[in-house]
């Protein structure tokens, strides 16, 4: 396919950077021949390659937004300590890669004073908090997602910078709305909806009317005539879910009520096909209050979530296969979280959810 | 399809391969018994047809005995001409003692009646668990049921009814069993005999009894309520039998076959003996089963009640799953505390079912939630694997956010008319 | 609710026959207290009770359909060996209970020359299999089912009388039509349809319309004005999957064709919550001839699955725990059976089939 | 909705809070930097009322550079008036380096670009993998974006199109890596540039990259087409290491923590050494993360491919699952492999996909089975966990049933109007 290109504009379709140069120079040299690692202490892993190279990876907590400055003075620390090479995690860590045992006190020093960044993040932690745009950016969230990102790495900091605390590593994400852009994790906080979605009167318009119609998953949407003669829409209430597919499609579509919008949580995904294989997250508890800034419902939930979990989980069991193991009716027991029917699937595929056993725990 | 003429079978070619072989022979049985019954013979010259055919001779029907909504399975031959004695060859459904076991003298009393009235022939059992009485014409039919009920023997179950019961062997002869199997079924299908005889449900409801998890009713996919035998507590340990079996069959044994095969991993080996973590075994009886004369179920025992077992018509198979965890059922008012249950869900399946809709579909279509509330149980995370995936949730209930001094109303949205067309991106 | 009743009849509802009466002494002194049981050999068990009270119980294989002479036989040997008791059980086997162990002899002898019945079925062995009316009876079938189990049990005895032959139990059922009245199994046998019903124009009008079209799973029947004004029906084959749920409400929807139907094995399926817990049979193979009287190329077809479940198989692990082990890409290569598009699952729930981890054997 | 009039904010007192507390402070850093970007304080305002409303005040718009269909994701705010700096305030995608490796040379220029058309704030990275650059208006977005392309780096997805890539950090610095996840982000990312820039495809697709089943790329629910490293063949392992280990951590953990967690059990203990199953290993790392010393993935390497992973909307979350079990990724021919399959399958979902449909969505909708056939794929066992369940098959083939010297057609039905009424029994 051919790119149109005017005068004087910049080269087109670049591509992706190599990352050859990007990369640390012992992790060229010995790129795809190492040997095994080692866990030396939180935020602090030995990488040793066949050929006996050695390479000391420090890993420090990044609020992910950040000013030009702070990227900077990342730059700085790396350029001291770190062969002018440094990297981020899946999970938006700093990773500095050393190759001088010397250097890692007092890169972890100037980290800590210098960028105010947490040492940790390794092992059986509770790492980064995936999130996403929140109010800062995007224009459908029913909450902000940094914010609580940092209460909650704010009272879990104990987790990030130990990693033998907890029974295995720990994954978190936290959404601005029901879409999710934080994707699965251990435990996830994400907005729920409970009425279906307003028609803001002003918008109606706007989109494309075929799309929004087309776009509701359980056909709730149809098209009407307006007073004025104007096609507008309708929302068969029996049939809407709440699930704001529409909203993203049509601004209109006022999906979000600050008044009425909760928090639930998720828990149990897991992508990693280590041991059982991945799995979806499920709902724990929902109906807490969307309380910024520093939601501290949500923070209770968790405090007894990962309590229990602590407490009661084995070693390498990730949260959702502790829950397998000792069955959701002890995990609403312990964490002393409500079980309602709105925990009960009803989707077309609930069958499969139901306990098609006689396994219980008694 | 062309039509063929068909012409009586005095040869039975093809049936006669199913009399050679080791298995006992139901065409050697039968070809032997025609000559006491001549409709016998008859049925072997139409399925000798049917087996060259292909194809089935046989139409239903619908005969019913006086008081009796169900129990006989009527038939007609399409074959009539040819084989005049089995032109009407009805099957009775009869209820047989729970366990289907007998003493000599009553079966002998059912062979009696049966033999005098019909072709003789039986069936032990159906895969309900009647007993099956074939062979009647639409006289013979009621008066081999007249007869049967007169010595106390009564109709099984068909149609929109309930199902005739059954159970495992249980603790008659099973040291696994955790309740009376006999005991319950034979409580059940007198409490319930009506509902047995005169088809007033929506469909057809099955209890299947197995006194453990090793489900030897087959009840889990062939019941709408299956009632499964388990324990509350801790299992009932033998240490110096464990030891012993550890002796017995060395270490990796037990690894292999009994520690890895616990679907919970909650078995350790603490030297010779082993450590059950109680909390997660999900009596699933594995272990008791390998090791049985070191473990048994645990001493305070009763059953898991289950819902909505059948096969795949409409909506494709279903297994039964958990409705209530755990039921004592040793006393009267354990019984009646099930009979409650069975009340209310068959009220509520039967005011809101559709015709020929199992409790299973109708679970199914209404929603387990929904269905809790009809029935007026509280939803126990017991009753499924998982709770929901999906964040698309309708809630009743409106509030829950508000939060003290916050605004009452959400802020208004901005007056300008949107100047840019708006895009998923 | 009232019954009707008249003269001279028989008294109605008289319930379950109380199976006290009918039980073995020895069951009926030691109802309850058993202590624990001993596999002696195929088809013998010891049963402890923990009164001491010993219990020898013979169980034979039975054809299941018998003349009253063969069961007037059967009650012969009761009363001579099991003190005028004996019990069938839930896969159609005969059980004789002995009080005495001297009797053991004699009655098996007695069982095989009198009955001609095999002694086994307990334990690891292939038990009886379940079946049902087939043309002998049913007014639906596609195939006989007793006539398939004759053929399979003789060539299958050696698995009948041996107890640990087998790496665990094995339950076969064999069906005459897609209801599969035999139920679910490790092992079953069932037709399969290959197009959708013709109407049989003669039967037209015996049924009800309504009922007709509202079985239909997929909404594929409707009503239809005849050439000579009567309402008919009409199948639409696009949606039709060939279910046959609408030839058990009125026969006249022939949906069985002599000439194209097939026989399917269908596997692993499982009733017991052992270790596990239960699980639907699955499709192994399609389009196996229904060939009367002995359908060889089903017996074909079992022989492999089994000789392939003994040589692979552990010890305690049922078919489809089995096959779930070792993966069902191993259990078709094992096999030689090929893997279909039809095997894939096509349901709404399909995805819940598919492999959603990276677990793969290669 | 009651309006409320809206004043600009000098003060944040609740974003504030977010400014105590060990974890490193957006708010205080965007705070300090706002004294050399006013818009930067405008934004931490706006975000002020946010937090005070519990309410979004940015509006989507559409905005795309020259030569490209996506990358930027332009935002106006409801509050101009009130903060006329932030009145456009969108964001510009940037694709990282293969793994976010950075010299820091290439991330300060970066930085100088940024700073010097922008507000200056940067997110490492957004959830998909993208570089975020916040803050551009109308038209410091296209300088900013010429400047960047100049400098050789590129715009990320966004629409109907490809995404950026992500994957783990693989070879570089993981010995579990079973394939160069750098090397193939970057042929992927070249080899279909112009998909990723002009939005042409029914919907988003993203590609995620693991080097190995531990999956850390969170590939598997959070890309339409995950590719996973893996292995044919034995594992590698060092038996000494085993025995150390054994005597380090004593038999008990290795039970517990080895043997009983392999999903497949199909590890043996064997006095001090084990024993691997190599055919019914399904790489799931496990044993090979607790043991790393002593095991390690086998020396044949590759991937799987997987398919259809995504977050809920429409159809409920979507988990990827297996496409090809193994395909080795070393060679140019190999990734020319890999390429092919993409391009059939988006041609087969270009030319029959709906709008706004994804792959995975694409595949529920009209079958695995009939996806293969469009892809010109053949139907693998390894796709499923287990073959159906459910009987109703709609074969498109007639015959297999025929024998030999059978009749050619159905026998006649019978010809007998049925007299009496059918009904289910
Ligand atoms: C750096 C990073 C990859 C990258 O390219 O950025 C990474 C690096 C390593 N991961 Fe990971 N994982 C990283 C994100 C993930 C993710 C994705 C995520 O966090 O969202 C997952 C999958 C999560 C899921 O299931 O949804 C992940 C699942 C694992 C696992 C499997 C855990 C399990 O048992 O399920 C291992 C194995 C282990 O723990 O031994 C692992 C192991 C490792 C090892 C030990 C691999 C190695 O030999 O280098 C590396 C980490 C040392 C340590 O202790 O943290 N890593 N790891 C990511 C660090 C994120 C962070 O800053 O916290
Ligand atoms: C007699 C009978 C119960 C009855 O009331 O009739 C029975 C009796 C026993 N069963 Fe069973 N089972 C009987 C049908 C079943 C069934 C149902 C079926 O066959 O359709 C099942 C469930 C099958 C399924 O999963 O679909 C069944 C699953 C078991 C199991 C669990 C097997 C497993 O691992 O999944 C055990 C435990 C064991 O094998 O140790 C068991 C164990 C036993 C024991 C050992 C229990 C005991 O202590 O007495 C008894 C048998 C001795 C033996 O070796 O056969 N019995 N057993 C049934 C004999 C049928 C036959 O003639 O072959
Ligand atoms: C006789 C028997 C087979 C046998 O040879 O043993 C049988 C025979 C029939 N079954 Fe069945 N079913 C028999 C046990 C079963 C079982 C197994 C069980 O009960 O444990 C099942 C599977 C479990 C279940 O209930 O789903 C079974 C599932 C069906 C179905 C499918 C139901 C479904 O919802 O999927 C039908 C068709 C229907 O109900 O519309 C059916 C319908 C029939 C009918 C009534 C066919 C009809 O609609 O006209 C057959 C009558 C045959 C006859 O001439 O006697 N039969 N049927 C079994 C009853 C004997 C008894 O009373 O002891
Ligand atoms: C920026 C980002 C969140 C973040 O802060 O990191 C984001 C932001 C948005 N996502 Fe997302 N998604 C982002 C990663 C994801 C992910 C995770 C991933 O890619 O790994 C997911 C889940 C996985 C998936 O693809 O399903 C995700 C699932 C969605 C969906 C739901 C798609 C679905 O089929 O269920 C939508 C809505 C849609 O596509 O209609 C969506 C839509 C959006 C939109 C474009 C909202 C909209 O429709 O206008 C958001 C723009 C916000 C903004 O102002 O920039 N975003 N979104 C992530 C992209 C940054 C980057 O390019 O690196
Ligand atoms: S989760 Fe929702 S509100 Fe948040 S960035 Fe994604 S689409 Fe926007
Ligand atoms: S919220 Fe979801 S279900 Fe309701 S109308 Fe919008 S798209 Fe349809
Ligand atoms: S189900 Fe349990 S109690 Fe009943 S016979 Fe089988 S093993 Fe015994
Ligand atoms: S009964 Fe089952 S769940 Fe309980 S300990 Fe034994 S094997 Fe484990
Ligand atoms: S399987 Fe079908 S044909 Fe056979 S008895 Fe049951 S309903 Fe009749
Ligand atoms: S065979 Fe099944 S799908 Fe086809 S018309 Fe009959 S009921 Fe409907
Ligand atoms: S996915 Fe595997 S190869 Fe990649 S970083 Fe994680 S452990 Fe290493
Ligand atoms: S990699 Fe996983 S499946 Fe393979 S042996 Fe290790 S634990 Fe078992």
């Amino acid at each position: 396919m051919s790119v149109k290109t005017k005068k004087k504009m910049a080269p087109r379709d670049n591509g992706a950077p190599d990352h050859r140069p990007n990369l640390h120079p012992l992790m060229l040299k010995n790129y795809g021949k190492w040997d095994y690692h080692e866990k030396l202490r939180p935020g602090l892993l030995l990488y040793v390659a066949e050929s006996g190279d050695k390479l000391w990876t420090v890993r420090a907590g990044s609020p992910r937004t950040m000013s030009i400055d702070t990227v900077r003075k990342i730059c700085d620390l790396a350029d001291k300590y770190a062969q002018g090479h440094l990297r981020f995690t899946s999970r938006a860590n700093v990773e500095f890669s050393l190759a001088n045992e010397d250097d890692i006190e007092p890169l972890m020093e100037e980290i800590r004073s210098v960028l105010g960044f947490p040492i940790g993040g390794t092992g059986h932690s509770l790492s980064n908090v995936l999130h996403t745009q929140g109010w800062m950016h995007c224009n459908l969230p029913g909450t902000d997602a940094a914010g609580s990102v940092k209460s909650i790495m704010d009272q879990f900091i104990n987790e990030f910078v130990t990693d033998d605390k907890l029974p295995a590593r720990v994954k978190i994400s936290a959404s601005c709305c029901q879409i999710n852009c934080g994707g699965q994790a251990d435990i996830a906080i994400n907005v729920q909806h409970h009425h279906p979605p307003v028609i803001k009167p002003q918008g109606v318009g706007i989109c494309e009317l075929p799309k929004v119609v087309a776009i509701c998953p359980v056909a709730a949407i149809r098209p009407r005539q307006g007073d004025d003669g104007k096609t507008t829409m309708e929302v068969v209430d029996e049939k809407c879910m709440y699930c704001g597919a529409c909203h993203g499609q049509c601004p209109t579509m006022e999906i979000r009520d600050a008044n009425t919008d909760t928090l639930s949580i998720w828990i149990g995904g897991k992508n990693s096909s280590t041991r059982k294989g991945p799995s979806f997250m499920k709902l724990a508890m929902w109906g807490l209050p969307n309380n910024p800034p520093r939601w501290p419902e949500v923070g209770e939930a968790l405090q007894t979530i990962l309590d229990c979990y602590k407490s009661s989980a084995k070693q390498y069991e990730r949260m959702g296969e502790w829950i397998d193991r000792i069955g959701w009716k002890r995990f609403f027991e312990m964490t002393g979280f409500p079980f309602t029917k709105y925990h009960i699937d009803d989707s077309v595929s609930a069958r499969s959810t139901f306990n098609t056993s006689t396994h219980v725990r008694i | 399809m062309s039509e063929k003429e068909i012409k009586a079978k005095t040869e039975t070619p093809m049936l006669d391969e199913l009399k050679t072989g080791p298995w006992p022979s139901f065409v050697a049985d039968l070809e032997r018994y025609s000559e006491k019954k001549p409709a016998v013979g008859q049925l072997l010259g139409q399925l000798e047809q049917s087996y060259e055919d292909r194809w089935n001779y046989w139409q239903g029907t619908v005969l019913n005995v006086d008081g009796y909504g169900g129990g006989v399975i009527a038939r007609y031959s399409e074959l009539g001409e040819q084989y005049p004695d089995i032109a009407q060859f009805h099957t009775i459904r009869v209820i047989p003692p729970p366990g289907w076991v007998y003493s000599t003298e009553k079966l002998r009393e059912l062979c009696d009646i049966w033999e005098k009235h019909s072709a003789g022939i039986m069936q032990l059992h159906g895969m309900t668990g009647d007993i099956l009485l074939l062979g009647t014409d639409n006289k013979t039919t009621f008066e081999a049921a007249e007869e049967l009920m007169e010595k106390g023997w009564d109709l099984g179950g068909s149609g929109p009814a309930l199902r005739t019961l059954a159970c495992c062997v249980g603790e008659a002869r099973c040291e696994a069993a955790c309740f009376d199997t006999m005991a319950l079924t034979k409580h059940l299908t007198d409490n319930y005999i009506s509902e047995l005889h005169r088809p007033e449900l929506p469909y057809k409801y099955k209890f299947k009894l197995s006194g453990c998890a090793n489900d030897c009713a087959a009840s889990m996919q062939r019941s709408d309520m299956p009632v499964i035998g388990t324990w509350r507590g801790a299992m009932q340990i033998n240490q110096d039998e464990v030891g012993k079996f550890i002796d017995d069959k060395g270490i990796e044994f037990v690894i292999d076959n009994v520690l890895t095969r616990c679907p919970t991993n909650c078995i350790s080996l603490k030297g010779k003996t082993i450590d059950v973590d109680n909390d997660n075994c999900v009596r699933c009886m594995h272990c008791i089963n390998v090791m049985h004369r070191a473990l048994k179920p645990g001493k305070d025992r009763g059953a898991t009640i289950l819902i909505g077992g059948k096969r795949t018509l409409k909506i494709g198979d279903t297994m039964s799953s958990v409705l209530v965890p755990f039921m004592p059922l040793k006393t009267e008012e354990d019984f009646t505390k099930l009979t409650d249950l069975i009340d209310s869900i068959w009220e509520f399946w039967g005011d809101n079912g559709l015709e020929h809709e199992r409790i299973g579909e109708f679970i199914a279509r209404v929603g387990l939630g929904t269905f809790l509330e009809g029935i007026g149980l509280e939803p126990d995370p017991q009753m499924i694997n998982q709770p929901r995936t999906s964040p698309y949730i309708k809630f009743e209930e409106l509030t829950g956010s508000k939060i003290d001094g916050e605004p009452e109303h959400n802020p208004a949205v901005s007056n300008e008319e949107g100047e840019m067309a708006e895009k998923a991106i």
